[in-house]
């Protein structure tokens, strides 16, 4: 069964690299193909469980060693899977949501004249990200990494002709490569101290090493997750990202691989554990971004924004529960679970509310649409109550062990992070009733599409005509199918896992757990949950349930305002970093060009200066030859002189 | 009277003459100061050769004598052709030497 | 000094006054070669120093080149310059003023440099034997040259009179013009006259007949100013035409004046 | 005796110049075939280099010797070890795509003058280089060594001077005065690193009284041969100076964008690939090998100018406004890699240096060629003239793309392979060193991308409506160096083994050791890699 494993990344690449260089004469078959590899990888990864299943929890682990990758001395990077319990966990989550996407894409990417390419940027990211997820050393699950961050940027900027998607991707792209430093620092770190970055040895020998160095990687390695999975302070990109196809955006930038800086933590949790420093950076970035994500959630009018803020702040919640140690691990990965499934669910419907209105992404010029869009309304509305926490869908179960867990921390720090877990609950629910509420309940704020002018701006998958009022309907059954299959897994993933700890016995030799002991008792967290909850969503039917929500947003307050503006981050980015960068390349090329450039011509142009002053002295008077001839006869006399005299 | 008062004569005409070269633009003064320094220099030989006793110094004033008149010979008729062609004798309407 | 080295180099007293007077006449000699604004006064201030020279060379026992200095040099050379001053101009005065910069400068200091260098040279040496000719012109001093000139000298002696030859044959050459094309006959000159039409008849005689006997005096025209086109070509070139529409105006005034003296004196002798 | 190989791998493209250059006037496209067929003979004996090449042998392989100039100890010396083989067949491997992407460049120059024949002198030219190239890489006499690395100067001079970019902004008067003032930077440039390294040539016959340089390394090696600790920084000093114009290594840079700028892009490629690559090359075998004390002397200052070329060299290409330029500075940042993986005397930093050489030739040239098939259908360099060629010319920037990601050093393609080999190599010794180069990562990819999206993205600009896509002859250029960044990244094993044990013999030159891990898990990883 090991040999499969490479099958895993093979097929989705096989996709790609056909669908890619095939050419034209792919049209019409491409989509069905990648579809079908897609879930072919599913297929095989389905099959490893199983078999994997079969095992004892101890001899779970698979290896596939396929051959020496750079053999240089002192360095063996080699081309090796592994995979284990967490691996098979995203190896599942990502081909089962992946295939799911592919299928709802052959639908929603219909009118798009480059549907093939699309596809193979699909089948490019799950290879990627598959190789991220299988990889037996750090330095392959780099190349997943750059690999999911390439997928994202060609994915990002599909759309290429509008300057804004253009701009979106290199900005993804950028931000990740401050975050990938840090995972090759991490990697030169391990190198240097054990002389690999191959996770066995590694993570074996972590105790070995001084709590410095141990300190040193795991923050690096934080610096890197926070890239990929859009925490603070390296957020700003996520926002943006939703400049792509909204397939796209359920995929990558909120299912899988924002996650994978979550994975990367579990993964080096042995790390971690030994730095107790690096933990609690950890959660408190968890925390902050928690809390940043959820209020830039609150202010978007975006619906896509605002569930990229939502995304923010779900990722903030499991990068806390990593950053608590063993105790969190689990919850971590668990709720990165149940998240893939209702975030991947909330994004098609959203996706599929847009494709019925003309491709407006405003939630003012939505509402009144669940008559119109009766399966969506209903598999959103269930992923809406798994996300908030609703009891009994999979939200509840996951976000609720990780308050605990939070609470569970102990001293100050426990009640501090716990506190923000709560109070992020609350946001959560207001947030997230808020686009509930403007989208499908209230009156109808719908809007004419735009004019040709403002066309460029807007997804061009639907082929309406400008100035035509929508018409909301129900998307085709590619579409549905797997928002309903999504809302299932929203229902029922949390329960099914949490029920008689599943998950925990599942995942924990792999990661480890520790039962913490919570200052107050796991029943007061979660009524406390709930009544957070309801406050929130109270809140929310306040504000926009009981009045008419106005189709231009209202000024709104301090916050409000920065909020809508990712919360003053974009700005503080453009200021220090492009307008400084600017100010600096530019003044870097004028000293290119005059100093040290300058100084060669200055050199050049003084020997020339020189030579025309030494020219002048060829005058072509014989007299003035004469002059200079007497002249040295004469030094040539007293040095003579001189010579003798000495 | 030190005869070697014939040397320093001979050193000062030389300097005469040379800088007479340098000073002079008409070509045939120039060419008289170029003889003034070759008589100098026979001068000194002729000085040189009362002092070492043997007539080797004069032999040598001789031959300068024969050269400088071979020299002025073919020196004058440079200077003619000179002055046919450009109608002046200052060197330095010769200066097509310069860059 | 010892007395026996004073003794060896000294010379007579009247060898002494000799250098003294002379070598000063021929310094002075020398600053008029390269001082006079005359190309002709220059050769003459050579020439005097060179006739000093030659009596400087008998003084030091070199007859032969003494005589040999009068007449070569003095005799031969100096003429010949001479011949070329005259060729090129005689009147032609040289403009002392300086065109290259800082040339003067130069070339004094250079000079002032040199000199003294020289000078401190040859008092740095140790020239105090003096040895005297004797010896040397035991057998004549003819003889004596002649006998090293035939035999340690002989080939620098053949190798000048090649030298000589060469040197004959180059001013030749140099002077020498080659005609490129035939000369133009008289009918073809007139021919080209006719057709160019600028002088048909010859060209107007100089003012010789009138007033002056000489062929640099131009010609007058009925208004009395000179006009160009009488005087030669080389003339004009040189810049030597002489202007004496002023003379004659002068000429005029004074016979007018005379007469006016000669009739006053017969009205005053009325 | 055996067969000289190396001697014909290097004469058999200088017969080709001659060959090519004697084509008449009128057969032009004659020539151009008979180019490519003698780049093609080249890649074939370089190939049967590496076949006949032995990993685990001797140091210097298929070594050939001869006398030359007896009185002065220079002797024609040829041997290749891993590096140069692997040079040699960079050489030899690009060529032939320089040859077939400039097949079109010396037509604009063409007239109808039977005496003037620019396509032939062109063609010529490359293999001329090629040549000069080759010995250059197998020369392991010193003087024989600079005599070829300065008389590839000349073809180099005319290549750039005379053939230059059609595609300029300005009129033709000033584009010409442009071009002839790029030629004669690199030549003086050039110049003034190669007196200087005479002078030290000729110190080192006067110190060592050969030139061999196996002898002198078996020389010092053994400790028979003293150096003055002055004389021998000198001397490397010397070595290094011209190198280091050539490689080019800041503040000595500047020739290389005015050159690659107005250079033709397969030009640019032969500067920037090939010719510029016997500096680095050069700084591994001599400067290491004949002077490893000084080399370890002038280590610290080496590190702090590639670093700052590295990082400078990006920010510079950030600001550029003009594709080769911005392309040339990237170049810059890239052999600040390269110098710093040389001298930072790890065997990771080594081997990476080395596979940089060749990783970075093969990036750049399918970068820059397809900016130059891009240039040669707008007619302008600058980046502001392009927009949204994407849409119509989607293969076009779809190569250029993945030339672009190859520079910016992704994952999967061979530079990354060499890029992080060189990082870790800083790293384990000099941690600081790493992480500011580590930097050049994230520079790296702004330029790429601001590139890529400045002139592939966004509305389509009226200029480039028209503008056709790749042509076959273009594909069948890029693709095959393509497909060489995908496989050597994937799997650049046949390329490490011929490196590994040069660097070995490096590394021992210099009296060298890697660092030890701090936690010895050595044997356990051993395992692992089985």
């Amino acid at each position: 069964m090991e040999n499969l494993i490479a099958l895993l990344v093979a097929a989705p690449l096989l996709g790609a690299a056909v669908l890619l260089c095939g050419g034209r004469r792919l049209d019409r078959a491409g989509h069905w193909l990648g579809t079908l590899l897609a879930a072919a990888s599913f297929g095989i990864g389905a099959a490893l469980f199983a078999d994997m299943l079969g095992r004892g929890a101890d001899d779970r682990t698979m290896r596939q060693h396929l051959y020496s990758w750079i053999p240089v001395e002192g360095f063996q990077a080699d081309i090796a899977f592994q995979l284990d319990q967490l691996s098979m966990t995203f190896v599942l989550l990502i081909s089962g949501v992946g295939t799911l996407i592919h299928v709802y894409s052959i639908g929603y990417m219909e009118h798009d004249e480059r549907r093939r390419r699309f596809f193979g940027y699909l089948n490019l990211f799950l290879a990627a990200m598959l190789l991220l997820v299988l990889a037996d050393n750090y330095l392959l699950l780099y190349v997943g990494w750059e690999g999911v961050g390439l997928a994202s940027y060609l994915l990002i900027g599909f759309w290429q002709h509008k300057p804004s998607a253009a701009t979106a991707a290199k900005k993804a792209f950028l931000v990740n490569r401050v975050g990938d430093m840090g995972l090759s620092i991490a990697i030169m770190l391990m190198f240097t101290t054990f002389g690999t970055f191959a996770f066995r040895p590694v993570l074996a020998s972590a105790g070995e090493t001084s709590e410095g160095m141990l300190t040193a990687i795991g923050l690096m390695l934080l610096l890197a997750a926070c890239g990929k999975s859009a925490q603070v302070p390296l957020q700003s990109w996520l926002g943006d990202a939703m400049e792509g196809p909204t397939p796209v955006s359920a995929l990558i930038h909120a299912a899988t691989m924002v996650t994978a800086g979550v994975y990367l933590i579990v993964r080096s949790g042995a790390i971690f554990n030994g730095a107790p420093d690096a933990q609690l950076v950890t959660a408190i970035v968890g925390a902050v971004t928690l809390l940043f994500g959820a209020v830039v959630g609150c202010a978007k009018d975006d619906i896509k924004k605002a569930l990229a803020g939502s995304t923010m702040s779900q990722i903030g919640y499991m990068v806390l529960a990593a950053g608590l140690g063993p105790i969190g691990y689990v919850f971590a990965i668990m709720h990165l679970v149940t998240h893939g499934f209702f975030k991947a669910g909330l994004f098609l419907g959203a996706g599929s509310v847009m494709h019925g209105m003309n491709d407006e992404v405003d939630m003012r010029k939505y509402g009144g649409l669940r008559r119109y869009m009766p399966v969506t309304f209903v598999t959103f509305g269930l992923g809406y109550l798994a996300i908030i926490g609703f009891p009994g869908l999979s939200g509840f179960f996951s976000k609720d062990r990780i308050i605990e867990a939070a609470f569970a921390k102990g001293g100050t720090e426990g009640w501090i992070l716990g506190s923000v877990a709560l109070l992020g609950a609350a946001i959560t629910a207001f947030y997230m009733t808020r686009v509930m509420l403007m989208t499908f309940f209230g009156e109808k704020r719908w809007q004419p599409a735009p004019d040709a002018d403002a066309a460029a701006d807007v997804e061009p998958s639907a082929g309406h005509r400008p100035g035509e009022m929508p018409h909301p309907h129900e998307s085709p059954k590619s579409m549905t199918v797997p928002m309903i299959v999504l809302a299932f897994g929203s229902v029922f993933a949390g329960g099914f896992f949490a029920i008689g700890d599943r998950f925990l016995n599942w995942l924990e030799p792999v990661t480890g757990y520790e039962h913490g002991h919570p200052p107050v008792s796991a029943l007061t967290v979660t009524l406390a949950t709930m009544a957070v909850l309801a406050v929130g969503v109270a809140i929310a039917w306040a504000m926009y349930g009981r009045r008419p929500v106005p189709v231009t947003a209202p000024r709104g307050s301090l916050l409000t305002r920065a909020a809508r503006r990712d919360l003053l981050q974009d700005d503080f980015n453009h200021v220090v970093l492009v307008r400084g960068g600017e100010h600096l390349t530019r003044s870097l090329v004028y000293v290119d060009h005059s100093l040290v450039d300058g100084v060669v011509n200055g050199t050049a142009a003084s020997v020339g200066g020189l030579s025309g002053r030494l020219r002048k002295l060829q005058n072509g008077y014989a007299r003035s030859y004469a002059v200079s001839m007497f002249g040295g006869t004469a030094i040539l006399i007293a040095a003579t002189l001189l010579m003798r005299a000495v | 009277m030190n005869p070697v008062n014939y040397l320093y004569l001979a050193a000062l005409l030389f300097t005469i003459g040379a800088a007479g070269v340098l000073i002079r633009r008409n070509t045939i003064v120039l060419f008289m100061c170029v003889e003034l320094m070759l008589n100098a220099c026979n001068l000194a030989f002729v000085a040189f050769s009362r002092m070492h006793g043997n007539l080797d110094g004069q032999i040598i004033a001789f031959f300068t004598m024969v050269v400088a008149a071979a020299e002025v010979v073919v020196g004058l008729a440079i200077i003619v052709s000179l002055f046919r062609t450009r109608h002046s004798a200052s060197v330095d309407d010769a200066s097509l030497m310069k860059l | 000094m010892s007395a026996v080295a004073a003794a060896a180099s000294a010379t007579s007293t009247g060898e002494a006054v000799q250098f003294w007077i002379l070598g000063t006449v021929a310094v002075i000699g020398a600053l008029a070669t390269i001082l006079m604004k005359k190309a002709v006064h220059s050769a003459l201030s050579l020439a005097g120093t060179m006739i000093i020279l030659a009596v400087f060379y008998l003084a030091n026992g070199a007859y032969f080149l003494g005589v040999v200095q009068v007449i070569v040099y003095t005799g031969a050379i100096m003429m010949l310059f001479l011949f070329v001053v005259m060729l090129v101009g005689v009147t032609a005065a040289d403009s002392l003023k300086e065109t290259i910069k800082g040339q003067r400068w130069l070339a004094v200091l250079c000079g002032l440099g040199f000199g003294i260098l020289l000078i401190a040279g040859i008092g740095n040496a140790s020239l105090q034997h003096f040895n005297g000719l004797g010896r040397a012109n035991s057998a004549g001093h003819v003889e004596g040259l002649a006998q090293l000139i035939f035999t340690r000298y002989v080939f620098a002696f053949e190798v000048t009179g090649a030298l000589l030859i060469t040197a004959a044959v180059g001013a030749m050459v140099l002077t020498h013009r080659e005609r490129t094309e035939r000369a133009a006959t008289q009918r073809e000159l007139s021919e080209r006259r006719v057709r160019e039409g600028v002088q048909l008849p010859p060209l107007p005689a100089p003012g010789v007949y009138a007033r002056h006997n000489a062929v640099d005096v131009p010609g007058l025209l009925p208004d009395g100013t000179p006009s160009e086109l009488t005087v030669s070509k080389t003339l004009r070139a040189r810049g030597q035409v002489r202007d004496v529409s002023g003379e004659a105006l002068a000429d005029l005034k004074a016979l007018e004046r005379r007469s006016a003296e000669r009739l006053g004196r017969e009205e005053a002798s009325k | 005796m055996d067969f000289p190989l190396l001697t014909v791998t290097a004469a058999v493209p200088a017969a080709g110049a001659v060959l090519t250059a004697a084509v008449p006037a009128a057969r032009r496209t004659a020539a151009k075939w008979l180019a490519l067929l003698f780049s093609l003979a080249t890649l074939a004996l370089a190939g049967l280099v590496a076949a006949r090449f032995d990993p685990g042998g001797e140091r210097y392989q298929l070594t050939e010797s001869h006398a030359w100039i007896a009185d002065f100890g220079v002797r024609y010396e040829l041997g290749v070890d891993g590096i140069g083989v692997a040079l040699i067949g960079l050489t030899a491997l690009l060529v032939p795509f320089v040859i077939a992407a400039g097949w079109k460049d010396a037509d604009p120059l063409e007239t109808r003058s039977p005496r003037w024949r620019p396509t032939q002198g062109f063609f010529a030219l490359i293999l001329l280089v090629e040549a000069m190239v080759i010995i250059s890489f197998e020369a392991t006499d010193v003087f024989l060594f600079y005599i070829f690395f300065e008389a590839m100067l000349i073809p180099m001079y005319f290549l750039i001077g005379g053939f230059g970019d059609r595609a300029h902004a300005g009129t033709d008067e000033k584009a010409a005065a442009q071009r002839s003032y790029a030629a004669v930077k690199f030549l003086l440039y050039n110049l003034a690193g190669g007196l200087i390294m005479l002078a030290a040539v000729i110190g080192l016959y006067v110190v060592a009284g050969n030139f061999s340089l196996q002898e002198i390394t078996a020389a010092r090696a053994a400790g028979t041969l003293d150096m003055a600790t002055n004389t021998e920084r000198l001397l490397f000093l010397g070595f290094f100076f011209a190198f280091a114009v050539k490689a080019p290594l800041w503040p000595l840079h500047t020739w290389l964008p005015n050159a690659m700028g107005e250079a033709t892009a397969p030009v640019a490629v032969l500067i920037t690939a090939v010719v510029d690559k016997v500096g680095t090359f050069a700084m591994l075998r001599f400067c290491l090998g004949l002077f490893p004390e000084a080399s370890k002397w002038a280590t610290p200052v080496v590190l702090v100018l590639a670093l700052v070329s590295i990082v400078y060299g990006a920010l510079l290409a950030v600001g550029q406004r003009d594709i080769k330029r911005l392309i040339a500075y990237a170049s810059i940042s890239h052999f600040g890699f390269i110098i710093l993986g040389i001298f930072a005397m790890t065997s990771q930093g080594q081997s990476g240096a080395t596979l940089y050489m060749v990783n970075h030739g093969l990036s750049t040239a399918a970068l820059m060629l397809v900016a130059g098939f891009l240039i040669s259908r707008r007619g302008s360099r600058l980046i502001a003239d392009y927009g949204g060629v994407q849409k119509v010319a989607p293969v076009l920037a779809g190569t250029f793309l993945i030339g672009g990601l190859a520079t910016l050093s992704l994952p999967g393609l061979a530079p990354f392979v060499s890029e992080f080999l060189v990082l870790v190599g800083t790293f384990s010794r000099y941690p600081v060193a790493g992480i500011v180069a580590t930097l050049g990562i994230v520079l790296a990819a702004l330029y790429t991308l601001v590139l890529y999206q400045r002139t592939m993205t966004g509305p389509v600009k009226e200029e480039v409506r028209r503008m056709p896509d790749l042509r076959p002859r273009e594909l069948l250029v890029v693709a095959p160096l393509i497909a060489l960044l995908i496989g050597l990244g994937v799997y650049p094993k046949p390329l490490t083994e011929i490196v590994n044990p040069a660097v070995e013999h490096t590394m021992s030159d210099v009296k060298q050791k890697d660092p030890k891990p701090e936690v010895a898990v050595g044997s356990e990883n051993g395992e692992a890699g089985q």
